[in-house]
């Protein structure tokens, strides 16, 4: 088992024809993913990988029909595309760019409530059931099967750790990036539900970082939830306050979301928090 | 992006909230003249920072003499390090009471969120919790007369005023939905006897959506670095030690700061430069940290989108081109790791495979060096 | 309220739709001065009926005498019934396909629904099924590009047309929704060598949304008894028959016309005052029925809302101011039902229980008068 | 049983210190229904027939918490209402006002179905769970509990039947008032469905007329998914084509939603069509 996808699930790939389009679908269908489709609106009836490209979502589900879908479409764009896929039945949605305005967020995730839908991201690596399906753009060969669940605002610092757990023989179920906007479609607690619920899974990580209130308000929902070990890594420790360090959530204001409050809230929770990325893998060690 | 409150007032007029009658100016002169229709004034710095008031940002004038002292005095200040280069002089209003309204986003809730409180013009970090109103909009029907009622029964305000708020606050929602604001706020926000006035504006664009307001001015409060880090699409913030960092991703950059720290060292800088860069912006955020003359480069690679022959490449050809002899502490791992590696072991630089190890060499060299 | 397609071209143009060059003229004198400034002009009159074209309604002139000629032949025409008091004289279109495109309100989906096929220009009941492209839109969204771009696709339009499109639709579904449209229909719409030209403009907006537009123009085409109905808010149909029928609720109006018939007796009007009617308005439904000279009145009322006494006491009132002595065929039950008959049979006028006996009685009454 | 409403059902009645919304919060009380506020802003801290009176829906939510919500609120105002009563979690909402503009219908309706809600009407008499709960404004005395669910477009049409099936001591599980305007929320194939699953409806009434394709769509839904007698009765067999006859609905347009073509629809379904109301009576008799 794993969460969210697995080898079965069917995968549309929006901006199929683009560089980073068609780069990362040769990547997914290498992983195993089950991209069934591509839509790039003016291209439909040529193949990209060996995958049909759509002219329209709708025509691609007619045609093609997927329960996923990710997007590698220009900010200014993703929206429209978002929506097409969401009004055209998809239900999980994986936003791979970054720079998507924060209403238009606002806008994807409230239509994605109404459709009953579930979004990953915007601006995350995406996610991957390892050795079953990679919805995504992290590098292959660190996703290999294991018994723990990963999920993490950050995608380059999850991909240093998930190497770390690799390099020590420990796979992964699934692993999760959040993505790094404001406004995101999956939240900690959604994601460390799902690895409560999945029997698979024996240990969660949890990476987050200083800024916002998701590592405070998954601490509170671990004390009370879950059962399963869980151990964290956060970035910004040395980060002054006020500064904004890349992420819309990275920046430490009015006292909130600073490094040791998380740290706090994490451990009162029973939660271990490396103080290096390489200490993860004793840790979970430890635990399994 | 952070606007000017003159700025942020002026699209409270347009979307019909009433703001006081005033005049941005640039002199002591101007600020005279623009005094004399408005009897009493308040004559307001316009620098992006709060707490102007305590600063001594802020002043009042009843005479167009008094406008001209004041306006001189404010216009040679700096705020917070921030030179003052214009003003706003307005009429000063007869506030019977002060009230705080706010919109922004909450992340939560993934949702524009009304914030009100009528413990207005204070600090509003000092307001007691239970004395703000929070209240989550439904984006997909927007700001309606009933929210407006319901906002006004927990704030407990009726009959006249709530009336008031009925007109003031679906204007607000629509500029914050049109303009794409992370933030608009008004604080304080003046009940008065002609009616409700947002006496300050606090409007914040979303840098993301500002493609969509081309009419906006640019507003820039950041170094000449930053401003050319913006322009390379980097995410870069100067800090004070003496170990320039460069690493793709923001949460991995953080990480090696905290890293070089654990071990002891310096960071000069946060640098992301983000993912799947080809050699040309590669060699830009090089170029762009070596202007700042760190005594230790630190390179942290975790090849994803980012191809390491790439980043090895972009580097070769930077330090052949300028011919800088620092220290140089490179990780590099991920796609196309054992091409990346070649290209920079067959131009002498050592390579790390882990962060661990390159962070602690680097803090290593800036101690020796 | 259906809109002359002049107004509702005026209301494209404002929202950026495109639309013939032209002018709305009275007169032929007026109609030759329109002509000059445009070349070939299509002369068409200004009346709520569809089919204007097939009734010799709509004409071509090469030059300002021919257009004197055709607007003054046309001006004394009457369409289906209607006089025509104004023409919109136009360019001459280069029309290169006539398409369909409308939006509508569907009642099944509760939804408004876009209407829209490559057989523009016919009589769009004449359009196979299957070449009429029917897409439902969601309110909470709107139209957005892709909705287009999925409309254009199963149409089979792409390339600079679907551009069009994309400029074109949302302007139209902007209007539908503001302005309360029930349709907003344009057929044909022209492809010319400028790109897509509403050549048409069918716009219907709800009646109980007018309330909301108050700049809109008041257009009737009711008899005056039915104008009078309206003002008194009644569901008021003129038909041929002679017993006048007066109800509480559209559907047992509708049945009561139903039995009427069934019985062999024609019936001369439908007439529901609605729920919870006073006496007043009661009154003035009354008279206006008895306005129409029938040979029978037959009153039908199940109270539920509407009081029986209220009815009973109000048709008292008329009775003895008016004094008529035409049969009367009285049903009368539900809330307050005996406090109403007590009303009416002192009064001297006999109360059916079921509608059954007094539909039977006012047929017979007809008959025998 | 019975369908949407019971005795259990906590209702709010918005508009309840108007004329209207107070004479029939007593009619309801009177019946049994079992109203826990009403609201109306401005008002708060009033009660009316003993019912306490809240400012906003939220405020009476919190207060007394309720499932079910009526509006007596002019037309002008109705959206807003039942925007509010939907935001703050009424799950039945019943629209007794008529002339709501149709936009402002379809914005309610589409709200309605993001927060999974139902809404009965606009322009309805309500609906009546006979015995147990009555949210609307139909005469007490007609509705007894019995076998028969009814389900009609037109409301005083309907207590003409129904009283027909009181007359003979035929009662009533639920009667359910569609509303007359072009766009309601509840149709006849959601109540049919609702009346096919009730154990204790025998027989159902369904109350068309002409115009729209409401009847041919349940005709279709009933040949196919409803076992139990469905009896018909439909208004407008005299009505001259182009005519509107008050209810949006009950207009023949371009061939469409004639008399002739919803007995021709209904009877292929297997539903017996009265000529007159009174011969339902004796036709429901026949089946139960």
């Amino acid at each position: 088992m794993a969460i969210y996808i697995n080898k079965q699930t069917r995968v549309l790939v929006q901006g199929i024809t683009g560089k980073q389009g068609s780069f990362h679908s040769g990547q997914m269908l290498e992983y195993g993913t089950g991209i069934v489709g591509g839509v790039s609106p003016g291209k439909g009836g040529q193949s990209v990988e060996g995958v049909p490209v759509f002219d329209t979502v709708f025509e691609a589900m007619e045609q093609q029909p997927a329960e996923a879908s990710i997007l590698f479409i220009p900010a200014p764009f993703a929206r429209d595309a978002a929506l097409e896929a969401l009004d055209a039945g998809i239900k999980l949605l994986v936003l791979i760019p970054e720079h998507i305005p924060l209403h238009d967020a606002m806008d994807i995730m409230a239509y994605a409530k109404t459709k009953g839908a579930v979004v990953v991201g915007p601006n995350t690596f995406g996610l991957v059931s390892s050795g079953q399906s990679k919805i995504g753009i992290m590098p292959n060969k660190y996703f290999i099967p294991g018994p723990v669940g990963v999920v993490s605002r950050s995608g380059t610092l999850c991909y240093e750790i998930v190497g770390h757990l690799t390099a020590s023989q420990t796979g992964t179920t699934t692993v999760v990036g959040l993505g790094g906007d404001r406004v995101v479609g999956l939240h900690f607690i959604d994601v460390l539900k799902q690895f409560e619920a999945d029997p698979e899974t024996k240990a969660i990580v949890l990476v987050g970082e200083i800024g916002g209130s998701a590592e405070e308000e998954a601490a509170e929902f671990i004390a009370r939830e879950i059962k399963k070990p869980v151990i964290a890594y956060l970035a910004g420790k040395s980060a002054p306050p006020g500064k904004r360090m890349g992420h819309a959530g990275a920046i430490i204001e009015r006292g909130k979301g600073t490094f040791d409050g998380k740290v706090k809230a994490l451990t009162a929770a029973g939660v271990k928090v490396a103080a290096l990325p390489a200490e993860i893998v004793q840790l979970i060690k430890e635990k399994i | 992006m952070k606007l000017y409150e003159y700025l942020g007032k002026e699209l409270f007029k347009e979307y019909g909230i009433p703001v006081p009658r005033g005049q941005v100016v640039v002199s002591a002169k101007e600020a005279a003249e623009a005094a004399a229709g408005l009897g009493d004034v308040v004559i307001k710095s316009q620098v992006l920072s709060g707490k102007r008031g305590k600063a001594g940002g802020i002043s009042f004038a009843s005479n167009p003499e008094q406008a001209h002292e004041e306006a001189g005095r404010i216009l040679q200040m700096k705020l917070n390090d921030l030179v003052v280069e214009k003003l706003l002089v307005e009429e000063k209003l007869q506030i019977e009471q002060e009230l705080y309204l706010a919109l922004t986003v909450d992340g939560s809730a993934k949702r524009p969120i009304v914030l009100a409180s009528l413990d207005g013009g204070m600090d509003i970090e000092e307001v007691p919790e239970e004395r703000m109103i929070k209240w989550p909009i439904d984006i997909s029907i927007g700001m309606q007369d009933y929210t407006v009622r319901e906002i006004c029964r927990r704030l407990g305000v009726s009959g006249q005023l709530q009336k008031e708020f009925l007109s003031f606050m679906p204007k607000l929602y629509q500029l914050f939905r049109d303009l794409d604001a992370e933030l608009a706020e008004i604080n304080p926000l003046a009940v008065t006897p002609q009616g409700l006035v947002a006496a300050d504006a606090k409007v914040t664009i979303d840098d993301d959506a500002l493609y969509r307001h081309p009419t906006l001015p640019k507003i820039k409060e950041k170094t000449a670095l930053e401003l050319r880090a913006e322009e390379l699409d980097l995410a870069y913030v100067e800090l004070d030690g003496n170990i320039a960092i460069m690493a793709n991703g923001a949460g991995i950059t953080m990480a090696t700061l905290d890293m070089v720290q654990h071990y002891g060292g310096q960071p000069a800088n946060f640098l992301d430069f983000g993912g799947g860069a080809d050699v040309e912006r590669t060699s830009q955020a090089l170029e762009l940290l070596l202007g700042t003359n760190p005594k230790v480069l630190l390179i942290n690679i975790f090849g994803g989108i980012t191809r390491c022959d790439v980043v090895a490449e972009a580097f070769v050809k930077v330090r052949d081109s300028k011919g800088f002899d620092l220290p140089v502490s490179f990780r590099l791992v991920g796609t196309n790791e054992t091409e990346g590696k070649a290209i920079l072991e067959k131009a002498g630089i050592r390579v790390f495979s882990t962060m661990d190890d390159a962070v602690r060499r680097a803090v290593e060299s800036a101690r020796a060096s």
